[in-house]
């Protein structure tokens, strides 16, 4: 995978902390009044949950923990709901959050206009079970030593140790966390776009000209891209077609739970919930004398191929589906495999440039040679 | 309700009480007294189990009709069937009985017709949680057969079950009765009038005694009852106000997997995923304001107080909502507990198959006794101002 | 070839409107009472769209002639895709403005009208709260005229025919008063025979026995009115202007289709039991006769005489029969008793004629000068607190306490009228409610009583209640006058606009809106499994819209969306 | 001969309102002429009416308003038609257009002019209860919302002093002081008299003490004492005293004897009486004196039943005609004679009495002009064809409502719409037939 060639930013670095120095900039940016509300994960003491929080009044900024290895629900869905409103915020998002909403700001579920968009390089996220369990608290040490020193730390989300993309591709500032922060060689802000310097103004801590240096994550990025071989070897069950797909899907319940917090299954009434699939009478008799036997309610196994074919290619691979089964099937694995395999044929990465548009909504002349 | 001059059949007896089950519907199939069975099946990777409609009798040796979890809730597969018609077939569904209770909520709203079915339930002791059966099947299996023989739910099961007290005959047209009976013996008893016609359509002939199934179905009901009061009490304690309904769900991530296993929740979109229900995004922005901050995504108290209030009144607590949430709130007790003070107040009983129609669906002179004393009281205080 | 996009990039696409927001100064009501210069700066500067251009002005009177001829220019000049209009109440000027737009290429439901005067102006005496609430209110009023959608008439076309149902004197008179060359009228009576109740009854009014008779004949001639004698109604589909209807004939069971436009319940009344009632026992063979058994016998021989074929010497007239059990008065017994008294002293002069009454109801024009008559005929009127009959043995308490014991040659009772038979089955059929009385439920007691709930049904006669044959009468020319206002031959009908659609992708069929649909606009498409919406019935009352749980019902100009943003708008 | 589609109501009340608006419905053009300066009639007077205690206003304002809008029908208030010539089909009409000294088009009835104006005098529309300027409208709600000035009283127009008050205090120049009369001639096709009824004149009753005995009031004077828009705003107080009444008695049937028929309609606003007072003074005891109960139809005996015992105790006498009301040192004496005749004695702050329904004053004088036979008892003679035609003596002229004789509303609103019925029968088929 290419790493990307990064151009000389204006930064600085940072002395303590990732998440408090990005606290410290919301809460620059809140006080000069430069935006109106900031998103950011929070943590809540009394029963020790954490929770996406859009934050208006600089004072509430004491629970916000901006850099934390928690994802509750995909900050980029949500932002679809908010980010068309005429207030300006400022948002921190993990990188797939940021990918997810450019995918969404591609099919016009919200836009940029008003958002300074902060992110960090990521180390991955816990799945919800621990997280409902309380256990972050006594894993955070560990998962930092890991991601410093450029490891892949323990039970993390499946999709997040194989995520390739932990370093944010457009984001108007981005914090280098992985990598770099804890190994005392202290980490870096960079300010990557106009926006960011405008917003940034008067922030904190002299500039200086720097290039980001992707190969300190060259460790980092092995190591993932390891995992990632594990992580999709494994879901090849014994063979591809209806048997594969049935021992991958078979106990689904059909909660649908994966479509609705993915952040790219943005339709209000999801076609396999419609009138569309609801079947009337001699529709069940005849399939019953074909075939002896059918599932009821049905096309419970339909409703992950044609979730596929809807967003897959533009799957971020952000592992909430996978959390929210309530059977523990690897949506998450199959999804992000499956999405992969099918951007690499029109060589689209989900989430890399909003101005790049989406395969399926564009007719090319020259396109899928390799198949014809 | 077990009424006393009720008479039942004595089913020759098999290796489990699941296998008498099996041997009856296939002789009722060879006899042509039905087209189809709906029964669950194991799926290919083993680890769970699905509804699966079936015609062929060969099929039928793969079934397990008492089975050990619940993935799906039978009133959905009920309905998936019938909700646009009976149909010409004739099918036996055999289920728990909140889950042929639930298809009775739902006849009543036109999204199951039960006119060619037969509804059959039999003694449930429990079901395995969903989770903890997926996570070890095995594991799970061994569980369930300690629950069939001690008639009582253990710590694997779901939390509903330990306090349910329709676990036996409620209102189908037939059922199969075990819990407290001598080894392996099992009783086939009519609970309808369509029941009756189809036993003895298939020539059984009704005249066991239940008397001594009936006291030993009551004895675990009266114990069911007890915990029933400790558990809602303890529910009670947690939800005495606001803070207490907003710290049991602080966990709640919004992904409505609880109003997706629900039987009851049959609207195809939900109100509150509806675009009215959406919040205009500087409404939103401005609200957060009042308050210096809110929580995303928003309405979530909202949902779950806005779902009880549309299907309290025939929650049948099942507890699929609570196995299918993924940070584990306990979401059924807290369904039960308010679902059993709604229905106490129009003294409706959910899933009942006489054809009492939905409280909310009609309009009684006198009702809510209750409410008029506490209106009275009100006017009382509130001195006359004319 | 270029590559082209499928769909342009999303930011340029936005929603250009312009909205005029107008405000009425409306003398000193507004002007006086709100800084309406603030308002209008304020409005102005309004940030709330980018995509939107506000113009805002204020003019003197709006409703005024040429203050309507100053806003058609404004709409045709500016080219306005909304309009918000800061005035009085909708009540007063909503369908002056509504015309206004229907002049212009402005659709009138991209219009509203906010009432600033009632609700702010006339109720705030501080000036500058009244102005705040106004300036909250018209700003509420834009962002919901901005999610407005536009509206059109869908004028429908009617069929002018009306079919009467009951062949009585009621059902007989509308007939006569509707059929005309441009409008037939189907007159269907179940048994084998018009007239009905009335056709026994003399009538109070002297020549009111052959009015019944000569409208017989004239229904009978009458080419325009086709008489389906002993045949009943089967089904009743459709709404006014539309009702497909099916009749079945009782003697070869065979159904006839017939359509028509309005529908005119005459189905009549029957009379009480008084067997029900456990003051009056007797059998078949005592003296005791029904009021309508003794009519029939003065109109068919003249005379009245008791089973042995003698003439009574002494007969009881009991009034009130039944009036305790019905808990109404039927309000012209006592009129008809008082006519058979003077039947009954004209066929023997010397007879002993004593009526036991509870309560003289005397409304009608010439009653008490009937009653001052037949007093004078040497009739008893005796008001009684308490009556029993064993056959003719009549018991009675007055009212001053005394008990009394009296037996008679005759015994005459006056039943209170009741329901006909088949008035429940009929009603299920044109979906119209009963009263507590078991009656046909009229859709307003005062200002409407031949209506229904059901738009294009009527009722009348004793079918609406018990009266007497003048009254029924009336009752006919009145439901006549209502159908010949509202299906004009030729003319197109224009049912409500603002009505309630149901999506189909969202509805699943449970029909908690078929309940609560007061007119019988929904009804439910078993093929496809969910309920819809007759358009042409509904009147967008929004009863179903609270009813659904998952928001499948929208009433269009009333969508959830639309109050909810004039809401946060105003309370910004 | 011309048939013309054009109809003449004459009365704006109920029935009057009712009949124009199906007539202009089947889009005839409909002259509706009405004396006083508003439309609404007897109705709008009372707060709320029987059976269901429906607000009378709520019911009506949206009828005046439809008539009001409705291009079909052109309201001619404080008019009255002086002449009726012709026949069936083709009658011509002159009509009096009293001056308003009012422009119905500018004024928007600011009520800025009532203030200022120096002159007080009694309301008769408010029953003498209250006093008004001489530029006044009848009541507030009045519709139309626009004022009168009665030329009797006004100083400047009888010429006593050049006041101009109205005049300065008026914004829009609405006001013009020397309007005056217009005379319209129009030709109808049918004539249709709505001129409605009034109540007995109680003081020709002596042993009842109206007029003489402060604390006994004729029915309208209640109604208006109850309604929320009239004189005390609807508190109860006796006049005078001012002081709440703790006991009333209502006495039915008063002027029956004398007229020799029932009026039909006071037993139920005696009832409805009886509800106003319970409900305005929980403490009361009223008292409801009658010797004949007439509540005739399908729903007016249950609201009877609700009444009685509840909010009045029912005391039956047997000749309602010797019933006598006089003065005792704490308020009022009411002696009747009990079922067996002997006196009984009732002491009450109030009386009200239940009075008969009379023709209006204006009755005979508009019979001369309709041209139509008056029946015995003074209300104008339908022709008794048997079937409750409502065609008057003369052919083409009907009558509906009070004016026919006492009734309630619903039974003027059907003979309104069955005069209607009539009229579009002979009218339609006239224009057709041409």
């Amino acid at each position: 995978m290419l790493m990307r060639r990064y151009h000389l930013m204006s930064s600085i670095t940072i002395d303590t902390s990732a998440s408090r120095k990005i606290k410290e900039l919301l809460k620059f940016l809140l006080e000069s009044g430069k935006i109106d509300a900031a998103v950011t994960m929070r943590k809540i003491p009394e029963n020790n949950s954490y929770d996406l929080a859009l934050i208006t009044n600089a004072s509430n900024l004491d629970e916000a923990v901006p850099v934390v290895p928690v994802m509750t629900v995909n900050a980029g869905q949500v932002l679809s709901s908010i980010s068309t409103s005429g207030k300006k915020m400022a948002v921190v998002l993990k990188p797939c959050e940021l990918r997810a909403f450019v995918e969404l700001v591609k099919r016009e579920q919200g836009s940029f206009e008003n958002l300074l968009t902060i992110s960090h390089t990521c180390g991955g996220v816990f799945p919800l079970e621990l997280v409902e369990k309380g256990q972050i608290e006594e894993l955070l040490p560990k998962y930092e030593k890991n991601v410093s020193k450029g490891e892949v730390p323990a039970n993390t989300r499946d999709t997040c140790r194989a995520c390739e993309h932990f370093i944010p591709m457009n984001a108007d500032i981005t914090v280098s966390v992985a990598g770099e922060c804890e190994s005392g060689k202290g980490c870096m802000m960079y300010f990557n776009t106009e926006k960011a310097e405008k917003f940034t103004e008067g922030f904190a801590g002299e500039r200086s000209e720097q290039k980001f240096d992707p190969s300190v994550l060259q460790k980092t990025l092995d190591a993932r891209l390891a995992e990632k071989e594990k992580l999709f070897s494994s879901t090849k069950k014994d063979g591809p077609g209806l048997d594969g797909l049935l021992d991958l899907f078979g106990k689904c319940v059909g909660c649908h739970g994966c479509s609705n917090v993915c952040p790219i299954c943005y339709c209000l009434l999801c076609d396999f919930e419609s009138a569309n699939f609801d079947y009337n009478l001699p529709y069940f008799e005849e399939h019953l004398s074909r075939r002896g036997a059918l599932r009821l309610p049905p096309d419970t196994i339909f409703f992950h191929l044609g979730r596929l074919t809807h967003m897959s290619f533009s799957c971020v691979g952000c592992g909430m589906c996978s959390d929210v089964c309530p059977v523990g099937i690897p949506v998450a694995a199959v999804f992000k495999k499956t999405g992969e395999k099918t951007a690499a044929i029109f060589d689209y990465v989900p989430g890399r440039d909003v101005e790049e548009s989406i395969p399926v909504m564009v007719y090319k002349e020259e396109e899928l040679s390799d198949i014809g | 309700m077990t009424d006393t001059e009720r008479k039942g059949a004595v089913l020759p007896v098999a290796k489990e009480p699941g296998d008498t089950v099996l041997d009856f519907l296939r002789m009722a199939m060879t006899k042509e007294a039905a087209d189809a069975v709906i029964l669950p099946m194991k799926v290919p990777s083993g680890d769970s189990y699905a509804w699966i409609l079936m015609n062929d009798i060969s099929l039928l040796d793969d079934a397990v009709p008492i089975v050990p979890t619940m993935p799906v809730q039978g009133a959905k597969a009920l309905r998936s069937l019938t909700r646009k018609g009976p149909g010409n077939l004739k099918v036996i569904a055999v289920m728990r009985p909140c889950e042929i209770r639930a298809a009775m909520e739902l006849s009543k709203l036109g999204q199951v017709h039960s006119e060619n079915l037969i509804l059959a339930t039999y003694d449930c002791p429990g079901a395995v949680q969903l989770q903890k059966y997926v996570d070890d099947p095995a594991g799970g299996d061994e569980r369930f057969s300690g629950m069939l023989k001690k008639g009582n739910p253990d710590d694997s099961a779901k939390s509903v079950c330990h306090y349910c007290e329709n676990f036996s005959i409620f209102d189908s047209d037939i059922h199969f009765g075990y819990l407290g009976l001598s080894e392996k013996e099992v009783l086939l008893v009519p609970g309808s009038g369509k029941g009756t016609e189809f036993l003895e359509e298939l020539g059984l002939d009704l005249k066991k005694d239940l008397s001594s199934w009936e006291k030993g179905i009551e004895e675990i009901r009266a114990d069911r009852v007890k915990t029933r009061k400790n558990s809602f009490e303890e529910t009670e304690i947690q939800l005495r106000d606001i803070d207490g309904l907003l710290s049991v769900f602080a966990n709640c991530i919004g992904c409505h997997n609880c109003q997706s296993a629900c039987p009851i929740c049959y609207c195809r979109l939900c109100y509150f995923d509806s675009e009215t229900a959406e919040q205009d995004p500087d409404a939103l922005i401005t609200a957060a304001e009042k308050r210096g901050g809110i929580s995303l995504p928003v309405d979530r108290i909202m949902f779950h107080t806005g779902r009880m209030a549309h299907m309290s009144l025939s929650c049948v607590s099942c507890g699929q909502c609570s196995d299918a949430c993924p940070v584990s709130i306990p979401v059924a007790d807290v369904f039960s507990y308010v679902a059993d003070q709604t229905q106490n107040t129009f003294e409706y009983i959910a899933g009942l198959n006489d054809g009492d129609p939905l409280p909310l669906r009609q309009f009684r002179k006198a009702e809510l006794p209750g409410v008029h004393e506490l209106v009275k009281d009100a006017d009382a205080e509130v001195p006359s101002h004319e | 070839m270029k590559d082209f996009e499928m769909r342009e990039s999303g930011q340029d696409k936005k929603l250009r409107a312009k909205v005029g927001v107008y405000v009425c100064e409306c003398g000193p009501n507004i002007a006086g009472k709100v800084d309406l210069d603030k308002i209008l700066a304020d409005l102005s500067e309004l940030d709330d769209y980018q995509d939107v251009e506000l113009v805002v002005k204020k003019y003197g009177f709006l409703c005024s002639g040429p203050g309507k001829e100053f806003l058609e220019e404004e709409i045709k000049s500016n080219g306005f895709t909304h309009l918000v209009v800061g005035a009085c109440s909708p009540r007063d000027h909503d369908s002056t403005f509504m015309s206004i737009c229907e002049k212009t290429d402005l659709n009138p439901y991209l219009y509203r009208i906010i009432n600033i005067r009632e609700h702010c102006t006339w109720v705030i005496d501080d000036k500058e709260k009244a102005t705040e609430k106004a300036f909250s209110y018209i700003r509420g009023g834009i962002a919901r005229v901005l999610r407005q959608s536009e509206l059109f008439e869908k004028p429908l076309d009617i069929n002018p025919d009306v079919l009467v149902i009951g062949g009585g004197i009621s059902g007989m008179e509308a007939a006569l008063s509707l059929s005309g060359e441009d409008r037939r009228v189907f007159l269907v009576e179940k048994t084998d025979r018009l007239g009905g109740v009335s056709i026994d009854l003399s009538g109070l009014l002297p020549g009111q026995g052959e009015v019944v008779k000569k409208k017989m004949e004239s229904v009978t001639e009458d080419k325009n009115i086709r008489l389906f004698l002993n045949t009943r109604v089967e089904t009743v589909i459709g709404f006014l202007g539309n009702f497909e209807i099916e009749l079945v004939s009782k003697e070869n069971a065979e159904t006839t289709e017939i359509m028509a436009g309005a529908i005119v319940v005459a189905t009549g009344s029957e009379l009480f039991e008084p067997a029900n009632s456990d003051n009056y026992s007797y059998s078949e063979s005592d003296e005791v006769y029904t009021s309508i058994s003794i009519e029939k016998m003065f109109s068919g021989e003249g005379e009245a005489k008791l089973r042995s074929g003698m003439k009574p010497s002494s007969v009881a007239l009991i009034h009130c029969v039944g009036r305790e059990e019905k808990n109404y008065c039927s309000g012209i017994c006592c009129s008809y008793m008082m006519k058979l008294a003077g039947f009954f002293k004209n066929q023997s002069p010397d007879i002993q004629v004593t009526e036991f009454y509870r309560d003289l109801c005397l409304p009608q024009k010439d009653d008490q000068e009937r009653y001052n008559e037949a007093e004078a005929d040497g009739v008893t009127f005796i008001r009684i607190k308490d009556i029993s009959t064993k056959g003719t043995d009549v018991s009675f308490e007055k009212m001053n306490g005394e008990k009394g014991e009296q037996s008679f040659d005759m015994v005459v009772l006056a039943p209170a009228m009741e329901p006909s038979a088949d008035t429940e089955e009929l009603a299920d059929l044109l979906t119209v409610p009963l009263d507590e009385s078991g009656f046909f439920q009229e859709v307003h007691k005062m200002t409407n009583p031949v209506g229904t709930s059901t738009d294009g049904v009527f009722i009348v006669g004793t079918a609406h209640g018990p009266k007497g044959v003048s009254d029924s009468m009336q009752f006919a020319r009145a439901s006549a006058g209502q159908i010949l206002t509202r299906l004009i031959p030729g003319e197109k009908l224009i049912p409500e606009v603002k009505v309630t659609e149901i999506l189909e992708a969202y509805c699943t069929g449970c029909g908690n809106c078929l309940d609560v649909c007061v007119y019988g606009a929904i009804y439910s498409d078993d093929s496809r499994g969910i309920s819809v919406v007759n358009e042409a019935v509904c009147r967008g009352c929004g009863n179903c819209f609270g009813s659904c749980p998952s928001g499948a019902l929208r009433t269009k100009h009333f969508t959830n969306t639309q109050l909810y943003r004039e809401v946060d708008e105003a309370l910004r | 001969m011309p048939q013309t589609g054009n109809i003449l109501v004459i009365g704006a009340g109920i029935a009057g309102m009712k009949a124009s608006l199906m007539l202009a419905g089947a889009s005839n053009k409909v002259y509706l002429v009405e004396k006083l300066p508003i439309i609404g009639g007897k109705v709008i007077k009372n707060e709320e009416s029987f059976p269901n205690l429906e607000c009378s206003t709520c019911m009506v304002a949206p009828i005046q308003q439809d008539v009001l809008q409705n291009p079909n029908i052109e309201t001619l208030t404080y008019s009255v038609v002086e002449k009726i010539e012709g026949s069936a089909g083709d009658f011509s009409v002159v009509i009096r257009k009293k001056a308003r000294y009012v422009s119905l088009t500018d004024c928007i009835g600011c009520g800025m002019c009532y203030e200022p104006c120096p002159v007080s005098l009694k309301n008769e529309w408010e029953e003498n209860l209250i006093d008004r300027k001489a530029i006044y409208v009848p009541c507030s709600g009045s519709l139309p919302n626009v004022p009168v000035i009665d030329s009797e009283h006004c100083l400047k127009l009888l010429g006593k002093e050049e006041c101009n008050l109205c005049v300065e205090s008026c914004a829009f120049e609405a006001i013009n002081l020397d309007d005056s009369d217009e005379v319209m001639e129009i030709k109808v096709g049918a004539v249709i008299l709505a001129t409605g009824s009034a109540t007995i004149d109680l003081s020709t009753l002596p042993n009842l003490g109206y007029g003489t005995l402060p604390g006994v009031y004729a029915p309208m004077e209640f109604e208006r004492l109850f309604a929320s828009n009239g004189p005390t705003l609807g508190e109860i107080v006796l006049r005078g005293s001012e002081k709440i009444p703790e006991s009333i008695a209502v006495i039915h049937c008063a002027g029956r004897k004398e007229k020799k028929y029932c009026s039909a309609v006071c037993c139920m606003y005696s009832f409805k009486f009886a509800r106003f007072l319970k409900h305005k003074i929980p403490s009361a005891h009223v008292f409801n004196i009658y010797s004949d109960i007439c509540v005739p139809g399908k729903s007016y005996q249950s609201f009877y039943k609700s009444v009685d015992g509840a909010d009045t105790e029912m005391l039956y006498t047997s000749s309602i005609e010797d019933v006598k009301v006089s003065e005792n040192e704490s308020g009022l004496k009411v002696a009747y004679p009990d079922a067996a005749g002997a006196m009984e004695e009732l002491n009450v702050d109030m009386v009200i009495l239940a009075a008969a329904l009379v023709p209006g004053d204006d009755a005979a004088p508009l019979a001369e002009v309709a041209g139509v036979d008056l029946d015995s008892r003074g209300f104008i003679a339908t022709v008794l064809d048997g079937s409750g035609s409502m065609e008057t003596s003369r052919r083409g002229v009907f009558v509906a409502g009070t004016a026919e004789g006492p009734k309630d509303i619903q039974n003027s609103v059907i003979q309104a719409e069955s005069a209607a019925g009539q009229v579009m029968g002979i009218v339609t088929s006239g224009v057709s037939g041409s």
